[in-house]
């Protein structure tokens, strides 16, 4: 098993795990280290496969640092209205509502 | 209930990505191959930034548009009445301040080196950005530099100059036939100037990410 | 290569343990210190990965920025619910 | 201005930073923009109608290697329609906000990039930051709306269009890991029905993602307060295109490289569409809030838009329909917002049952309300009508029944709650307490919301025209 596909398939379950823990948790600030781990699921996914017979491909390597930009910037926005909300309510939970 | 079926969920979509993984064929196309064919041509020696700065620079413009972005909707949501962050207050103590007074000259020094460096090697302007923004971040954090609040002109020019610089680069480029179609002779001057501006306005705006929450 | 191959899966489990922690301790605090963590985890796996230069973007950007960013979003949370 | 398709690019992110530099010039330069981009538009429309495909390679490269923008019939449609649309929304929102809110207009500029790009994209990661440029800059304008109600809603989206653009984006790891490269055209030839396990996976995390942000019952549950809270002008714009850009991406997928795996799994979105159409219509008969109930009514129409995918086929009269649905919804929709910001304006309530007797006050307002309620009912001879006409004629040639029926019901509960409205605005008696008229109304809200209206409704003798256009399919 190359290191390239040991990462993907971490890759692979730290994928999951964000994705339940952003839908699961009601705390704001977990759902956001979630959706973090989340997209760090994907990036290892994404460069494991490629790279799972060894060779770099500075191909998605580039689409990764594009990725971490996309996701500091999802970040830092999801925490602003976190932090606008928490100003507005005094709480980092969104009000239940029956709309499901 | 909810909880038990999204786990179990969960697993079993993972188990099922991990069985889908381990059959894979090679892959039909050699994308790295056609990267080092062209890279005499890309204007730097770096395949990674020749990928993020020409071959999808594309990619990269739209990129530095949503952190821009962002940075527009921090800017319009942040609470305008400044709350005196606690993290802050207590953090001015001497040890921080010395180190910062010293970690910060270094590390805009490393920022210069990065950005340099990119084009032969690992850094480039995202790395150079970063480690600026930390510096400034820094200097926050030890009491030296207070957050920002509403940006003047000249400030929201700095935010916004390395996107500009890109974009008109990128439009000025269709002289060639093409958007962000780089004329090898020149690739290499306008792929610099293109990163040293961004270097800066990432600083910033990584930094103001920091410093209009806070 | 079998050193190779044990530094590896021991890294990715070290990486899942220090998400899972990150996911389900139940102090804010410590959630936010082992996301911390995981990035720095993260950029020897992408070390590992031979990209370097997500290594430097994931430790500056991903866990140094994100974590600052979460770690004031915190101490907001303390300073307004201690007094 | 010689690449039309370059320039509807670069041209709103110009005016979208122009925009940020200069909050006070912010809506000038958007409405000279978009002009100048609708017309761009209709020269492309124009390109695309006569002479096929256009195409451009960013950077000379030419893919796998490079990004390449491709414009067919299809995405010629959808950038007219987000200029068009776009132009008088941006008129409106000039003097709904007047002044205040000036990240509007820079939030407005990267959003409407952001769909020219994902309508001009043939790069499945390109596509990935066009997503996120589109999905960040609405959760922004969402939360525009200030109070904690707007502010949860724009979260509660936010969420959501992340776990969205997270299942995309894991499905174009998959396709590169596979294939190696993630550029459209090239991954046409090589994607076949005994493709790996992988790419099927690939396929599901990329339609389910979609979905989720083209809130599609029953990932909707984020729509109704994200586009009931948010200031009008806003909502209009996400319901009458926002969704509809996640939505031309699935076609433009599913006709495009994974066409030969989406035969198997086309039941499953007109399943689920169906069950949009009743439960989206229900909820808006039953919803108290104007603009509640003009959100429910975008998730039950969604509904109609995956109804084609098992029709689809080489008469192309689902493609013709579903066009006609995205064209007539977005406009009929873009109008019904504008004319519920107006009333909500003038009575400062918000509950449908405050709209008794504001028809005398307001008559052009709610004639606007009224026309695009035709439009949405199908009756002739609206857009709506002819989108219907054309969804039943589908279904019949494929001898679904069931789809019909669906369909007609769909236009009778939209009738009921569209009259609600109408009935309370023109035959109540306006109660003595709620005659105190908050803000003057502005003719130019009044009227842009008309232009809509009407545009929704006469579109429907245009037919042929956009017909015409989506031939050019590629």
């Amino acid at each position: 098993m190359s290191t390239g596909l040991i990462f993907a398939c971490g890759g692979a379950i730290l994928f999951v795990m964000g994705v339940a823990g952003v839908i699961l948790h009601d705390h704001l600030l977990r759902r956001i280290l979630a959706f973090n781990l989340m997209g760090s699921g994907v990036f290892l996914v994404l460069i494991g496969l490629a790279q799972r017979g060894g060779v770099p491909d500075p191909v998605p390597q580039a689409m990764v640092l594009t990725g971490i930009v996309v996701a500091v910037a999802a970040t830092a926005l999801a925490l602003t209205l976190a932090r606008r909300l928490f100003a507005l309510t005094g709480g980092y939970t969104l009000p239940k509502d029956g709309d499901e | 209930m909810i909880r038990s079926a999204v786990v179990i969920l969960a697993a079993l979509f993972a188990a099922a990505l991990i069985v889908a993984f381990l059959d894979l064929p090679p892959a039909e196309i050699d994308l790295p191959a056609a990267v080092t064919a062209n890279m005499a041509i890309s204007g730097v020696d770096h395949p990674v930034t020749a990928v993020l700065l020409n071959f999808r620079g594309y990619d990269t413009l739209l990129e530095i548009g949503v952190l821009l972005l962002a940075l527009i909707v921090v800017l319009a949501v942040a609470p305008r009445e400044e709350v005196a962050a606690p993290l802050v207050a207590s953090a001015a103590d001497p040890v921080l301040q010395t180190l910062a007074r010293i970690a910060v000259p270094l590390m805009l020094l490393a920022a210069v080196y990065l950005l340099w460096a990119g084009a032969h090697q690992t850094g480039g302007a995202f790395q150079a950005g970063a480690v600026l923004a930390a510096a400034a971040v820094l200097l926050h954090l030890a009491g030296l530099l207070p957050g920002w609040s509403a940006p003047g002109l000249s400030l929201r020019g700095g935010l916004a100059a390395g996107f500009l610089v890109f974009l008109a680069v990128a439009a000025a480029l269709l002289t060639e036939g093409a958007l962000l179609q780089y004329p090898p002779a020149w690739a290499g001057a306008l792929i610099l100037l293109v990163e040293a501006t961004l270097a800066v306005s990432l600083g910033l705006i990584l930094a103001g990410l920091f410093l209009f929450l806070s | 290569m079998n050193v190779d191959l044990a530094f590896d899966l021991l890294l990715a489990a070290a990486l899942l343990w220090s998400a899972w922690r990150t996911l389900a301790t139940p102090d804010i605090f410590r959630a936010v210190i082992l996301f911390i963590v995981f990035g720095l985890l993260l950029t020897l796996a992408w070390a590992r990965l031979a990209a370097p230069d997500i290594a430097l973007a994931e430790a500056a950007i991903g866990a140094g920025l994100t974590g600052a960013l979460l770690l004031d979003a915190i101490g907001v949370l303390r300073g307004r619910k201690k007094p | 201005m010689s690449d039309p398709l370059v320039w509807l690019i670069l041209l709103p992110l110009f005016w979208a930073t122009g925009a940020f530099l200069f909050p006070t010039r912010g809506a000038w330069l958007a409405i000279g923009g978009t002009a100048v981009q609708l017309w761009l538009a209709l020269a492309l429309a124009a390109k695309v109608g006569a002479g096929g495909t256009a195409t451009h390679a960013v950077g000379g490269w030419g893919a796998p290697l490079g990004i390449d923008l491709a414009a067919d019939g299809l995405a010629a449609l959808l950038l007219v329609l987000a200029q068009f649309v776009a132009l008088p929304l941006f008129l409106y929102a000039r003097d709904y906000f007047a002044g205040k809110a000036p990240a509007f207009w820079p939030l407005a500029g990267f959003l409407l990039a952001g769909m020219n790009v994902l309508f001009l994209s043939a790069d499945l990661f390109n596509l990935y930051v066009a997503l996120e440029l589109v999905g960040l800059a609405a959760v922004g304008l969402v939360a525009l709306g200030g109070g904690a109600g707007p502010l949860a809603a724009a979260l509660r989206y936010l969420f959501a269009t992340l776990v969205g653009s997270g299942l995309y984006l894991l499905g174009v790891a998959l396709v590169y890991g596979t294939y190696g490269t993630v550029a459209l055209a090239t991954l046409t030839p090589l994607v076949t029905a005994d493709a790996p396990r992988a790419v099927w996976l690939a396929a599901g995390l990329l339609l389910v993602g979609l979905m989720i942000k083209t809130a599609l019952f029953p990932f909707h549950y984020w729509l109704p307060p994200a586009h009931g809270g948010a200031p009008a002008p806003v909502s209009a714009l996400l319901s009458a295109l926002v969704v509809k850009a996640s939505f031309y991406l699935i076609l433009r997928l599913w006709l495009g490289p994974f066409a030969p795996l989406a035969v198997a799994a086309a039941w499953l979105p007109a399943l689920l569409g169906g069950a949009a159409i009743l439960w989206g219509s229900w909820r808006a008969i039953r919803a108290e809030r104007l603009k509640e109930l003009v959100a429910w009514s975008t998730v039950a129409q969604l509904g109609y838009l995956f109804l084609i995918f098992p029709l689809l086929g080489a008469d192309g009269l689902a493609l013709h329909a579903g066009g006609m649905q995205v064209v007539a919804h977005g406009l009929a929709k873009a109008a019904m917002f504008a004319a519920a910001g107006v009333v909500i304006q003038v009575t400062g309530r918000d509950a449908v049952a405050d709209v008794a007797g504001v028809a005398s006050r307001l008559p052009v307002t709610l004639f606007a309300f009224g026309l695009a309620g035709v439009t949405l009912m199908g009756l002739p001879p609206s857009g709506g009508f002819l989108a219907k006409w054309l969804l039943i004629d589908a279904a019949l040639a494929h001898g679904r029944w069931d789809m019909v029926i669906l369909i007609l019901v769909g236009g009778l509960l939209t009738a009921i709650y569209v009259f609600r409205v109408l009935r309370q605005a023109f035959l109540l008696p306006p109660s003595s307490e709620r005659r105190r008229v908050k803000h003057r109304p502005v003719a130019i809200l009044e009227w842009t919301a008309f232009a809509l209206a009407a545009a929704s409704v006469l579109v429907g003798l245009r037919g042929m025209e956009i017909v015409r256009l989506l031939g050019a399919v590629a």
